[in-house]
């Protein structure tokens, strides 16, 4: 998994380093698209937001976390999830309801958790989840560690009363995180500029005394990795980041909305689909020779089965037992 | 009588009120251009330009406060929820700045505002995304709430709720919005604060409301097969409740069943228990029982999420629980 | 035993349990320079240093979250909120976020938090500032909810609350702050979900939580001088509410009042009259009367006020109602 | 009252009008005295935020106003409720708990409201009242009005969440508000640079395009009609307004704080009295010549009458009757 190849210069990395990047963005890509398939067949159910189109941002900023680091996100998970490390099958499991998903069945495709890899979960509401980022931030601080939390947000998240308290604080305490704006470019059917009062999102770190703040293309895993390993640096030390990613989303808000038409044009839509990050970066790695096309087909015949496991094992694993249904509401607490 | 859905109910009301006042207008997120994250909105801002039908950032607390200064100076402001689990940041403006402005100000600044959306659980939308939160809101002094069951209440409800010149909570279903009924052609309203007897029978009384009445008016079916006649009373306005509807339907009947989509605890079904055994002590042959959601997050699973929920044969198993047969 | 004001008593469960486990960390507006805005965090910035009192800016929302995040990853945060009125503004984060986590996440993520601070009202602050919200707190499974109406109490489910894994809603009251009781100096704690039978009498019921005790200990006092022997079951603990406390005094003098501080509709006293009819239905002989807040937000002037608030009068006048004499 | 004083160019004021506006400041001060004394008393209950210390933000603001243009404020409202016209009966009696209160009793200190003079309130809820602005502004665009709405608040404010959302929506909307921060560097007993991760509060304006911002000194009574000048002629073309007002308050936060000790110093506390609005006005009138010794000591004469009069005034309104506890829960409506 991509997120083994930590820490290390994005500039250095070797061809085994950067072949593992276009195999993790493969992935979440093949995974999706799976998805897509197991939604359409009822075998999912809910609320499913796909990533197609960003994965250049979770691949590009978690190859560079270390393993004790955190990660949080949004209900627009998958793709994290899987960049972290967390395995196909327990994702798909998850998103089939069951026992054996990484949130046994219970969270579904919007609410993915994984302890093991301090995966602190997918959240439902747009915002909620930037002070859980900044308590993080504050709980590594109280240890006295130089962990650092990754917190990754949709553009429309910036609007949000809980952004800039959150923000607010994680700046006066000096906490270190990495607030990660995913600039998608909509709000489920609303463009960036009709919500917020400002072009440059990334701006918004000047409200907050002390932050550093960038901003860099999402359709550029390495240039991604680079800014990455800049605002680590920064929060390491205590410096806050603002890090605004400019992607793009390739399929609907969720499995309920149309890929194009209301609220975007298929125009537009086939401009970006140009900069594809994993077509991209291929065609960049064929020409620098790190990978060749013999290399390429074999990353795809193996991640199509890893995919098709994962479907499998899902098909397979349980339904939740009745009584589960009770568990998991409180911990039985000795005190 | 035109067959409509609860949808197209709800977008005619808002529609017609729109065009019968021109202060109140409608805003909320992706109401607009997107025609509403489940359409209800759908047409409006064609029709009435983009000052009338406001798409707004992800901002429910401020957007909420928005209606209610809007409503002190004049307008009417409908202000949609995506839904009412996103509402919860937007609380303290509809508890602490709407609820309560008239009585602060000694009466002199009413807030004519409606706030809508829908609420409860859909079909696997997990915890976060599944609450009903009809017992916090009827528990505020101040403001109404009205929870409509079926495509005729909730035209009528809403256009009651944004004559009215109070803050009227109206709670929608994400599950309603495609069921069908009847609904006139003509203006008409149906009255903040009314019960209505949606089914006869004199073996036990039904009390629900909103998403609920279709459950109830399935296990009166059921129920009806097997010889057993219920009285359903649709509360349609869980804040002001109308108690004489109940004691009307508890004195004929004898027993109750109160079915209630959220969670037990001090839930709006408490309350009516409460009205019921206040008023109909020496009438009741057996305890209330409740039907609710199961008392924990809602689970994603789809078995889990049926096993959590209220309803079909849970409510029969209760009506039949309080007749003692089985 | 040492007899201690509720506020001395709550700082001595902070003070304990920080000095007991370091993990434990004091986070709110004004809980460290300040030391307070009702003194309960007093001394505790000078014996613990800023890391571990750490006051906010005015952001509940943000800073509810704050501690979630932090209790994740393993600390156990204490929460202040200034009034619970504010706190409003945080019912996200505590709702969506604490509340459901565990389950959401499939058992990984525990969020052992204390959400405490004054809730109700005091004395002429109106109606922003004065609301009671076990109810809605009640509501909400994933929590534990404690109202604490004693000195004694308060620092023994303070001291559990903190060592629970679980969010713990601690409910204190401003004007309990300088109500004085006995207190031990050893380490106890008083167990989440247990009840306290705090006046024993065989003719009634009084069932009561938090500010109200001590009301409901004025009434019995009163009482007992006609000749009327009640029993005061102080719940303690309003989620999970502890059942067979209830049955076990409603069964013995078969007539209850249910007092609370909140608003009556599908107020918690609700809740208890539904298990009341449930459990003891036979054992009734006259309905069950409810003492709560007039239906109507906190009014400023001092005789409203009065008129507004459960009191005394309105709970021996209940008592009687339910016992028929008069 | 000051507030027919509107809309005159702050620099051309004419002798008249400066007298009224030392006269609105010094109303509010021995006003608030009276306050004070009546809280020592009993009279007056509950929460009580006096506001002296700031007069020159109220007036100075206010005088610019025009008699449709809307104001709205926190629990600190007295001075502005003055300084906008309400009588200082109708206030007294409020805070005295009677039917003959501007807000019949119900509201008290921090809850001040009159519908004649567009004074949409004082409010509890830290940050609450700002989006009720910006829904102001929305309503004076919606019917096309040019009118503007001023909104106070501290400076504890611009952390919350309420704040940005609103600010973001103005700035989105070209809504005519014009925000007014009171900065009297603390709020309760937090300085405000142990809460705000900005120096210049007024620099927030950054993260909304479009948005004039300055600060001000809030001692200085015309400094601050010339910063309201600019700013009403901003919001009234549809620009909102932030504008930092840098003041300090004199009292305790509430009746039940002491003046210093805790968390300021007398030190600190001195420095600032020696730039007590209503001295540094004075002196200035004097000086210019636009007022004489004894017309000042006519105008606290009269004052003094005045306050009098407020206070008996609201000790013999009744208090409200029973009934009205159950009044203006809901208006009766018809539909
Ligand atoms: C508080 C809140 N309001 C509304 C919603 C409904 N909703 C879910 S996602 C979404 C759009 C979020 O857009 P963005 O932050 O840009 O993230 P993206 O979906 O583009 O990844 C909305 C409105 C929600 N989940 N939470
Ligand atoms: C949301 C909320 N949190 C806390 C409080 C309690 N409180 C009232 S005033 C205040 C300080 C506000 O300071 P500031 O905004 O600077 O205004 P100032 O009092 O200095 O005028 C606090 C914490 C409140 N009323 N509302
Ligand atoms: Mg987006
Ligand atoms: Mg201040």
């Amino acid at each position: 998994m991509a997120s083994k190849k930590k820490s290390e210069s994005p500039q250095t990395a070797d061809s085994e380093t950067l072949k593992s990047l276009l195999h993790s963005m493969l992935l979440q890509r093949r995974f999706e698209e799976k998805v897509g398939e197991a939604y359409a067949l009822g075998k999912i159910g809910g609320f499913c937001h796909l990533y197609i189109g960003q994965e250049a941002v979770s691949t590009g900023t978690l190859s560079m976390l270390r393993e004790d680091d955190y990660v949080i996100t949004t209900y627009r998970d998958h793709g994290q999830a899987i960049a972290r490390g967390m395995t196909p099958r327990s994702v798909m499991a998850e998103l089939f309801g069951r026992i054996d998903g990484c949130s046994r069945g219970k969270g579904g495709s919007m609410h993915l958790f994984d302890r093991n890899l301090n995966f602190l979960g997918g959240h439902g509401i747009v915002g909620g989840h930037v002070p859980l980022a900044a308590g993080v931030g504050f709980a590594i601080k109280y240890r006295g560690g130089d962990q650092v939390i990754i917190c990754f947000m949709g553009e429309s998240v910036v609007n949000t009363g809980a952004f800039h308290e959150a923000l607010n604080m994680a700046a006066l305490w000096k906490l270190p995180c990495v607030f990660v704006i995913e600039n998608n470019k909509y709000g489920m059917g609303t463009a960036v500029e009709r919500a917020a009062a400002i072009k440059d999102l990334s701006t918004r770190a000047a409200s907050y005394d002390g932050m550093y703040a960038e901003h860099v293309d999402g359709q550029d895993v390495m240039a991604v990795r680079d800014a990455t390993s800049r605002a680590l640096t920064h929060a390491r030390k205590g410096q806050p980041v603002l890090l605004e990613v400019r992607t793009y989303r390739y399929m609907g808000h969720s499995m309920s909305d149309a890929v194009s038409g209301t609220y975007r044009t298929k125009a537009e839509l086939d401009e970006y689909l140009k900069r594809d990050p994993i077509n991209l970066f291929r065609a960049k790695l064929l020409e620098s020779g790190d990978l060749s096309e013999e290399q390429f087909a074999a990353m795809e015949q193996e991640i199509k089965a890893i995919v098709q496991d994962s479907w499998d094992f899902a098909d397979a694993s349980p339904e939740p037992p009745a009584e589960s249904l009770y568990e998991d509401v409180l911990v039985t607490t000795e005190s | 009588m035109a067959v409509i859905t609860y949808r197209e109910a709800l977008n005619q009301a808002l529609r017609e009120e729109m065009a019968r006042d021109d202060r109140v207008f409608l805003m909320g997120e992706e109401v607009a251009q997107y025609n509403g994250a489940y359409k209800v909105s759908k047409g409006l801002l064609d029709e009435f330009g983009e000052m009338r039908v406001v798409d707004t950032p992800i901002t429910e607390l401020g957007f909420a406060g928005v209606g209610v200064g809007a409503a002190m100076v004049g307008l009417r402001p409908v202000i949609e929820f995506m839904t009412w689990n996103f509402a919860v940041l937007a609380l303290d403006q509809v508890v602490n700045s709407a609820a309560k402005m008239l009585y602060m100000s000694g009466g002199q600044y009413p807030v004519p505002i409606v706030f809508r959306g829908p609420n409860g659980a859909a079909l696997q939308l997990s915890a976060q995304h599944s609450q009903a939160f009809e017992s916090w809101l009827a528990h505020i002094p101040g403001l109404k709430v009205v929870t409509p069951g079926t495509p005729y209440d909730a035209k009528g409800l809403l256009k009651a709720a944004i004559r009215d010149d109070n803050p009227v909570i109206v709670l929608e279903g994400e599950m309603l919005y495609n069921t069908k009924g009847e609904v006139p052609e003509d203006d008409y309203i149906v009255p903040i604060g009314k019960a209505d007897l949606k089914r006869e029978g004199d073996h036990c009384s039904i009390i629900t409301s909103g998403k609920m009445v279709l459950v109830a008016m399935n296990a009166a079916d059921q129920l009806a097969k097997e010889g057993i006649r219920v009285d359903v009373v649709d509360l349609r306005t869980v804040r002001p409740m109308d108690v004489e509807a109940i004691t009307a339907s508890v004195r004929k009947t004898n027993r109750a069943v109160v079915l209630e989509e959220g969670w037990e605890i001090a839930g709006i079904g408490a309350q009516v228990v409460d009205y019921i055994q206040r008023e109909c002590f020496d009438d009741l042959d057996a305890p209330v029982v409740r039907v609710h959601q199961a008392d924990v997050p809602m689970p994603y699973a789809k078995g889990l999420e049926r096993a959590a929920k209220p309803d079909l044969a849970k409510t029969i198993a209760a009506v039949k629980k309080v007749m003692y047969v089985d």
